[in-house]
């Protein structure tokens, strides 16, 4: 335990602590530590693994609604598009940037970006549907250099470098496992069709015999969503590792 | 646990060339055949199956019914096969709890009791009510949630427990224990022959002694005007012929005829009084005053039995057959009631003769018992 | 609005409606005594997010009564319907400075549920991160203390110093302030090592330029003037009021949950905790300042632990299952993994040492629901607010700015 | 605010006025929420918001600008009101943070107002807590928009044709919500749990001795948490024994059970002066029903849970009698629904699909 | 030629009074020629006029405020490890930025609330210009000065400190809480710096043996600070206490009673009163500069003749006043009862003893 003592002050101390004061304000006014970065002019190099807007790229999108799901904010929904599919639309206006989305994505489909400085004039010009979200956004940019702090020794150095800064860092996918869905209890399934109705990817068909239902879950086209399993009344359904 | 890519599930035919809940509809529900067992609300995929204080009902059905099927094939009622008399049993006893008071004995609550003791189950869904005596479910997890007075108690009016059922079984891991009327304890037979997933979880169902149940709004009305104030009612009974409603400062009560005339058509036309298919039914009838009488049918009810007696949770006693199987012929005249094509399937369970000596000392206990208090119960009684 | 509402008269008779929270008689207690009802409101230059009706009688301070809740913004009801780890945003909110304590005692109380043991490696980063913010913190009261009095150099200098640290936890989470960056079983993603060198070197330069801020700010005479001997607070009152943190530690108390109920790393690194004996303000600005200089160290000792250590483990196996293969970084797996986080039946009450006091965290859970059932948490802010007012009574006015920046109250943490 | 912007660019003066608006904002001190580190940052050495003229200033009447840090309560709302009110004419509006705009984290808190409802807004910045460089870029924002005289978002998308990816053929059944709720659960506060603390069961065993009869129970919850479980009118028995060896209170908590019609009342309790029982939590609890919840206040042996009791009957209404300022509201508006946190008092759920396409 | 022969001016009078500056001597000349602009440059240049209008007046009373407004606020800035008013005019570092807040506040509503004392709330802060630009009058240039008098010293610090009455006014007529609490602190710290300030410069009269501003400028072969330092000392001292400057600014304090008695000024109102304590900090360092460093004083750069002493004034009152915005940024704001103590226990023995040197010196007449 440290004792935290402070002595009563004489006359003499409190003029040497009015100099010291006074000394360090004179020092500062010569050689002052600025460390103000003139953001208009100049912008922060900020890392890779900023958390600004989010990028979206279709292709890798298994609709699985996971990143709606585990959105805290419930800022991401996922909205019809014209393939029939269901892609997510962020509302800037709830989002708190936390990226749980982008952690979420199984299939790597949300990418960070370095865009944050950003101004609406109305809230309903916030909510940027599937289709604004797959280009990088052009934003006002008034900027000519970029600061890195930099820190050798004791001292903190604002390096300008005279270039703007690659506001979309290049993203290198998780690897991914490949999970298919598979039936573990057959003889109690009510062949009820949720699973078909809700796989995104059609990969579960039931056919139709004179006396009984088939149901084949095609290993290929399935890509490990997990709603069938999620949505399955009797949870007869579950993911299998290849 | 053969996974399976491909599989597939056999469908029972249609009567109309409808959708099968079209198909249900027409067979069951109106022609007057539904015993309110919700067994269908229980298996439908998209709950749209409705198990309310009235008719059995699937509200939208045309765009949210699947066509699969799965009602049909639980229906108890859909090719009705009725049970009637005590059916075979491994014992035949009277016991109260020590632990627990309820309508009776608390005997259905005992069983449940030590059978989450045991480890056998880990849920046990209870009828609970309102301040108007409205049903709901409890969900039970532990003995001591048991204390609360407003579970035990026999409601005479429907309880939609099988569609708890399906919440329950979400997080059950051991498995779930039911108490029900006959109808529903065969609703749940039919439920586990089509679907094994439910022979797993449901490990243990109780039966009660049933004559017939009723509607809740019906029955309100009807006790309303008899002057019954149901905030202060703390137990409806049916003794020796009577309706008895005691509440906290009066008594009313009424001969149980007078019902008759609100009982819906899903009891008119079922005889089975003692839950033939249950493990093990429970029933005030046939034991003297504070006793439960218990039909033990199942090997898994055996046990919970055998478990009650080792650590002596309940006192036993006598019980007299002859009053069990008076009123379940009682209620086998409604055989009448039920149509052509079905009463031809009921098996009569032929009275063995009895061995004389047997015969005699079963009279002379009747007799004895007879001096203390003459004793005639009719309707359901939750022990 | 109506128009009366707006009339901010002088008037003699008391307001009738009036939506403080104080009982009428006191009211017109103070109107009949030649007491005067200042009401420092929450727009006032000199108070945070909440008002103090403070009576007074000439300059001397009578009662103080809080009027807290401006910045109430219902954290544990809308924790009853959201997922555990959906949580975790939500439960950093009232102090988002204090990142790193805040999360940390939320996951810990998951994580005595579950029963897991987090990697070593993820134990270390999670102490940097929580002493990173508990500097970050403590910066903060002094710059908001230095605005009570007037001294603007006090108020830029800690919130220069706060920039680096600040830089550190955005390459070490990505987000400049909320990080979100504590999950139970672990922390997000590994930090590389170039960042781990860059915190270690962020000490040194705060450590510098701290010295010229004790020059000009800790020992400048006018601040030693405003705060020596200000908002006293006996050892017994301190107790008795259920003062916690630093200003507990200030009246002579020698409890910090990090030493009695030691969590993370903060067993295997030496450091100490400061105590002070006569509980004014400036004892209790002391205390912090030493506070600093020992998350200093602790950053330092956890940095070469790190760089011993191999890269990569970072969440734990138990709570990763048959996801094993994210345990460097949950990307891709957040959702599968921790979507149906189940907490068995109980109540699981998790202390921690936040940088304004201890935090308590009790998650009740029914063991069947993926949402909790009830979220309890009390931040400092609410423990030592009943102590603040105490200590304000029979001060003088002008004071109360300085013992409100002495005690470093931050309504929104107090509110939640 | 369109008249603002107009009444800067009309007559003769035009250029002055909006050359000297332009470049002297000044943001009045109004701290409303969290977001205030980032307004703080922004106007602080690192990136100082005095380069643009904008000085962060104390007081209504001398500033132009109202710079709403995030969330906004109802109680905050009043004080925004008038602080808008009492600012002399060109004044302008830039709100902050997610909270601010539709409430964000706390969408749908039952004590958030929306900044848009209360005044007139000119720029929204996302983000929790926002950039100071996007606190900044609404300041320059600000200034184009009053010399152009019309406002710009400073962001665009180009959009993408979607409809070439290979989808469905019809649409598919959305799944539903992620969270499960059980229907009635039950809530056990001691469930016993066997850890190795010798000094836990030392300690239960004096309980015993100390409290005999008047306990239902003692459990050891995990280390260094004791669980003693009792009746209401006991309480206050059990409580003056204890206040000899434990001092203040950690934390008094109510669980609402409304399927069993009873609320478990909670004081968790510890000790500062005594070394060793420092780590230990006793948790006591009592159920009371639920329809006139009533318990007495421990006040008298710990005043440390005055401010905890009161906000527990603010959210609950449990009356704890013996608290000298029971009744008041303490952290809600006046207009708050009361009781907020009891567990009938339902929140708007969360909504994950857009089904039809909207808007 | 205008002949105000009723007055009995001619433009002769002026011409004979003039400020001579020889590098602009023939300029002077041919513009006297032209008949109106003549006679008006002639007023101009006429000493007494060219004291009021140009140096210590209000020419440079308005250059000096833009100045020492922008200049305060960079040098705290720079202190402060950051860059103060700048994208105002990027490359002269936003000097003009006061002109901008200057124009912002004129083109803002003034609000009058509705209990302030409407006729008073508005003339007040207009009034308050009198005791503040009259002292200008008697302060000596080199041989430029609006009255000369022997009682200059006596008067001007006497209508000195009369502007802390009309602040107190001010507080009273804006009829608000803060305000009242302001204005009592105000007359606090009014007693508080009055008494050793009006010590400090009868020490220097004592030193100097007269009260003639213009006389004691040409005593000043040694600059007064050396003479009586102490005196000096104390001066600043209460100059700070005066334009309640950090680490007084009790009255202003706007931490805690929200800037004191300018609570409800807005618009033009509140930018008059925000200049009060710049022009008071203006007026004492000039008092100062006279009174301890030989205002005006100085080698004479040879073409500029008069004006060598305007610019040797110029650059002893802006050593003042930067160092009286230095302490803005290193110090924090003391209690009201502190700064009581200090000035009634310290100050006043040390203004006592200042006052003994200046006897001392006196006896000795040593200038």
């Amino acid at each position: 335990m440290i004792k935290i003592k402070f002595p009563k002050l004489k006359t003499l101390d409190n003029v040497k602590l009015h100099l010291d004061a006074l000394v360090v304000g004179a020092k500062e006014a010569i050689k002052p530590g600025t460390i103000t970065i003139e953001y208009p002019r100049e912008r922060r190099l900020l890392p890779d693994s900023f958390r600004g807007y989010v990028l979206f790229s279709p292709e890798n999108c298994i609709s699985c609604f996971q990143c709606s799901f585990v959105c805290p904010a419930n800022a991401i929904g996922m909205k019809l598009a014209a393939n029939n599919r269901y892609y997510p639309t962020i509302d800037y206006t709830k989002c708190i940037f936390c990226h749980f989305c982008v952690d979420s994505c199984p299939g790597a489909a949300l990418r960070p970006t370095k865009v944050h400085d950003v101004v609406y004039k109305n809230m309903n010009e916030m909510i940027t549907s599937t289709e604004e979200m797959v280009k990088p956004p052009k934003i006002v940019r008034e900027d000519g250099y970029t600061v890195e702090y930099v820190i050798d020794g004791v001292k903190l150095i604002l390096r300008r470098i005279k270039e703007k800064d690659n506001l979309i860092p290049e993203f290198k996918p998780h690897e991914k496992v490949k999970e298919y869905s598979a039936c573990v209890m057959p003889e109690s399934c009510l062949a009820c069709g949720i699973c078909v109705s809700s796989c995104p990817s059609e990969a579960i068909n039931l056919s139709v015999k004179e006396k009984e239902k088939e149901l084949k879950i095609d290993k290929e086209r399935c890509t490990g969503c997990g709603i069938c399993v999620k949505e399955c009344p009797v949870q007869i359904l579950s993911l299998v590792r290849e | 646990m053969a996974i399976t890519l491909e599989w597939s599930v056999k469908i029972p035919d249609r009567a109309i060339e409808e959708k099968y809940w079209l198909n249900l509809k027409k067979k069951v529900i109106d022609a007057g055949l539904c015993s309110h067992c919700s067994t269908c609300a229980l298996i439908c995929p998209v709950d749209g199956i409705i198990s309310a204080d009235r008719e059995i009902d699937f509200p939208d059905w045309e765009e949210k019914c699947v066509d699969c099927s799965a009602c049909v094939r639980v229906c108890p009622r859909y090719d009705y096969t009725p049970l009637c008399d005590i059916g075979e049993y491994i014992e035949l006893t009277a016991a109260r709890s020590k632990r627990f008071k309820g309508q009776d004995g608390a005997m259905a609550t005992e069983f449940m009791a030590s059978a989450l003791e045991m480890g056998l189950i880990d849920r046990a869904l209870f009828v609970g009510r309102d301040e108007e005596w409205r049903t709901n479910i409890y969900h039970i997890r532990s003995v001591d949630q048991l204390k609360d007075t407003r579970l035990t108690g026999t409601k005479y009016s429907f309880a939609s427990v099988l569609p708890e059922i399906k919440k329950a079984m979400k997080t059950s891991k051991l498995g779930i224990g039911v108490v029900g009327t006959p109808c529903m304890v065969s609703g749940i037979r039919k439920l586990q022959s089509e679907f094994s997933l439910f022979r797993e979880k449901i490990k243990l169902v109780c039966g009660l002694f049933c004559t017939e149940n009723f509607y809740h709004h019906q029955l309100y009305e009807f006790l309303k005007e008899k002057g019954v104030d149901f905030s202060k009612l703390i137990k409806t009974d049916i003794t020796k012929g009577k309706f008895i409603a005691t509440m906290t400062d009066s008594v009313v009560s009424f001969p149980v005829k007078e019902l008759n005339d609100i009982i819906p058509h899903g009891c008119e036309v079922c005889i089975d009084f003692t839950a033939v298919e249950s493990d093990f039914s429970v029933g005030s009838v046939g034991s003297n005053v504070g006793y439960s009488t218990v039909v033990v049918r199942g090997e898994v009810a055996k046990d919970v039995l055998d478990f009650i007696r080792e650590n002596n949770y309940a006192d036993f006693g006598k019980v007299i057959p002859e009053v069990i199987e008076k009123l379940s012929n009682l209620k086998k005249k409604r055989k009448k009631n039920i149509p052509e094509e079905f009463r031809s399937r009921i098996q009569e369970e032929v009275k063995p003769e009895e061995s004389k000596e047997s015969k005699e000392s079963r009279e002379k206990e009747s007799e004895k018992e007879k001096t203390e208090k003459p004793k005639e119960q009719e309707g359901t009684k939750e022990g | 609005m109506t128009e009366k509402e707006l009339l901010l008269d002088v008037p003699v008779q008391p307001p009738t409606e009036l939506f403080l929270p104080i009982p009428k008689k006191f009211l017109e207690e103070a109107y009949q005594g030649d007491d005067y009802l200042v009401l420092v409101g929450p727009q006032h230059p000199g108070s945070g997010h909440m008002r103090i009706i403070v009576r007074i009688k000439g300059d001397i301070i009578v009662e103080a009564i809080p009027d807290p809740g401006y910045v109430h913004r219902s954290i544990e009801k809308l924790a009853e319907n959201r997922l555990y780890i959906q949580n975790i945003p939500l439960l950093e909110r009232p102090a988002i400075m204090d990142t790193g304590n805040l999360t940390l005692g939320y996951v810990r109380a998951i994580e005595s549920a579950l029963d897991i043991e987090i990697p070593e490696r993820a134990k270390y980063i999670r102490t940097v991160l929580a002493e990173l913010s508990r500097i970050g913190t403590h910066l903060y009261d002094a710059g908001i203390l230095a605005v009570f009095m007037g001294h603007t150099t006090g108020f830029m200098w800690p919130f220069a110093l706060r920039e680096p640290i600040v830089e550190a936890i955005t390459r070490m989470s990505g987000a400049r302030i909320t990080a979100s960056f504590v999950i139970p079983g672990g922390i997000r993603r590994d930090v590389p090592w170039n960042v781990l060198e860059f915190i270690r070197k962020t000490t040194f330069v705060i450590e510098r330029r701290l010295k010229s801020f004790e020059k000009i700010f800790i020992r400048n005479p006018t601040v030693i003037a405003r705060l020596k001997g200000v908002g006293v607070l006996s050892k017994e009152d301190a107790i008795k009021f259920g003062v916690v943190g630093p200003f507990l530690r200030a009246s002579g108390v020698e409890y910090d949950v990090r030493k009695v109920e030691p969590y993370e790393a903060y067993e295997m690194l030496n450091w100490d905790i400061p105590v002070s004996d006569d509980g004014d303000s400036y004892s209790r600005f002391l205390v912090r300042v030493e506070e600093i200089a020992q998350s200093i160290s602790i950053i330092r000792q956890a940095v070469n632990e790190l760089r011993a250590m191999p890269e990569g483990n970072v969440i734990s196996e138990d709570i990763l299952a048959d996801y094993s293969n994210a345990s460097s970084d949950i990307r891709g797996y957040f959702f599968k993994v921790f979507g149906n986080l189940i907490l068995p039946q109980g109540e699981y009450t998790a202390l921690t040492e936040a940088s304004r006091g201890t935090l308590l965290y009790s998650i009740i859970s029914d063991g069947e629901s993926n949402v909790p059932y009830r979220v309890r948490a009390v931040t400092p802010g609410w423990y030592y607010l009943k102590g603040f007012m105490e200590a304000l009574r029979g001060e003088r006015v002008a004071d109360l700015q300085a013992i409100y920046g002495s005690f470093g109250y931050f309504p929104p943490e107090a509110d939640r | 605010m369109s008249e603002n912007v107009e009444f800067l660019g009309s007559g003769i003066f035009a250029p002055f006025k909006k050359w000297g608006t332009k470049w002297s904002l000044w943001p009045v001190h109004l701290v409303t929420a969290c977001c205030g580190v980032e307004l703080a940052h922004a106007y602080a050495s690192g990136y100082d918001g005095e380069r643009l003229g904008s000085l962060n200033y104390g007081i209504a009447r001398q500033t132009n600008l109202i710079i709403v840090e995030g969330a906004i309560s109802r109680k905050m709302a009043r004080v925004l009101k008038i602080t808008y009110e009492q600012m002399p004419d060109p004044k302008f509006v830039v709100v902050m943070g997610a909270c601010g705009l539709k409430g964000g984290l706390f969408w749908n808190g039952y004590h958030m107002v929306r900044p848009s409802d209360v005044v007139p807004v000119d720029f929204f910045i996302p983000g929790c807590p926002p950039t100071p460089e996007s606190l900044l870029r609404s300041i320059r924002a600000l200034q184009e928009k009053i010399m152009s005289g019309k406002a710009e978002t400073t962001i665009s998308f180009d959009k993408v044709d979607l409809s070439e990816i290979e989808g469905r053929s019809s649409a598919a059944r959305p799944p539903t919500t992620p969270k499960f709720i059980a229907p009635t659960p039950s809530i056990k506060v001691d469930v016993p749990k066997d850890v190795d603390w010798e000094f836990g069961k030392k300690l239960v065993k004096e309980f015993e001795k100390d409290l005999n009869g008047l306990y239902n129970s003692i459990t050891i919850t995990a280390k260094n948490r004791i669980a003693i479980s009792a009746e209401k009118k006991n309480i206050m028995a059990i409580a003056n024994i204890l206040s000899k060896r434990f001092d203040h209170v950690k934390n008094v908590n109510v669980i609402d059970l409304p399927h069993e019609n009873s609320f478990i009342v909670e004081y968790q309790v510890s000790s500062y002066s005594d070394k060793k029982l420092m780590p230990v939590v006793v948790n006591i609890y009592a159920r009371i029903p639920r329809d006139n919840p009533r318990f007495p206040s421990l006040v008298t042996f710990w005043p440390s849970a005055d401010y905890l009791e009161r906000e527990m009957y603010d959210l609950f209404g449990v009356w704890f009698e013996g608290n000298p300022a029971m009744g008041e509201r303490f952290l809600l508006a006046p207009d708050t629904p009361d009781f907020p946190l009891r567990k009938d008092r339902k929140l708007k759920e969360e909504e994950y699909c857009f089904c039809e396409v909207r808007e | 030629m205008v002949d105000l022969g009723l007055l009995g001016l001619t433009m002769q009078h002026f011409i004979d009074n003039m400020v001579s500056i020889p590098l602009i001597q023939p300029l002077i000349d041919y513009l006297l020629g032209i008949p109106v602009i003549g006679f008006v440059v002639a007023i101009i240049l006429w000493r007494p006029m060219f004291a009021l209008l140009i140096f210590p007046g209000l020419a440079t009373l308005m250059t000096v405020l833009l100045f020492i407004i922008w200049f305060e606020r960079k040098l705290t800035a720079r202190i402060q490890w950051r860059r103060g008013p700048l994208e105002v005019l990027r490359w002269a570092e936003g000097i003009i930025q006061a002109l901008a807040d200057g124009l912002r506040y004129f083109f803002q509503e003034v609000i009058v609330h509705r209990d302030a004392h409407r006729p008073y709330f508005l003339q007040f802060p207009i009034l308050i210009f009198i005791p503040v630009l009259l002292p200008l009058l008697f302060i000596p240039v080199g041989n430029i000065v609006g009255i000369r008098t022997p009682y200059a010293l006596p008067i001007t610090v006497a209508i000195v400190s009369l502007i802390p009455v009309f602040i107190v006014a001010i507080g009273w007529a804006s009829n608000s809480r803060f305000a009242y609490i302001g204005t009592v602190r105000e007359a606090f710290m009014y007693f508080a710096y009055e008494i050793p300030f009006i010590l400090a410069v009868v020490s220097m009269i004592l030193v100097y043996g007269t009260a003639d501003m213009v006389t004691i400028v040409e005593k000043q072969s040694i600059p007064g600070i050396i003479l009586n330092p102490i005196a000096a000392l104390v001066f600043f001292i209460s100059t700070v206490m005066a334009t309640s400057r950090l680490p007084f600014e009790i009255p202003e304090a706007d931490q805690e009673i929200a800037f004191g008695p300018f609570v409800e000024y807005s618009g033009i109102m509140f930018g008059l009163v925000m200049t009060i304590a710049y022009e008071k900090m203006y007026i004492l360092s000039l008092l100062m500069s006279v009174l301890f460093l030989g205002g005006g004083n100085g080698p004479t750069i040879p073409l500029l003749g008069d004006l060598s002493a305007v610019i040797w004034m110029f650059i002893k009152t802006m050593v003042v006043m930067v160092a009286l915005s230095f302490l803005r940024s290193i110090y924090a704001r003391i209690r009201l009862d502190q700064a009581l103590r200090i000035s009634w226990t310290a100050m006043l023995q040390i203004s006592l003893l200042a006052v003994a040197i200046g006897v001392v010196l006196n006896l000795a007449n040593v200038v």
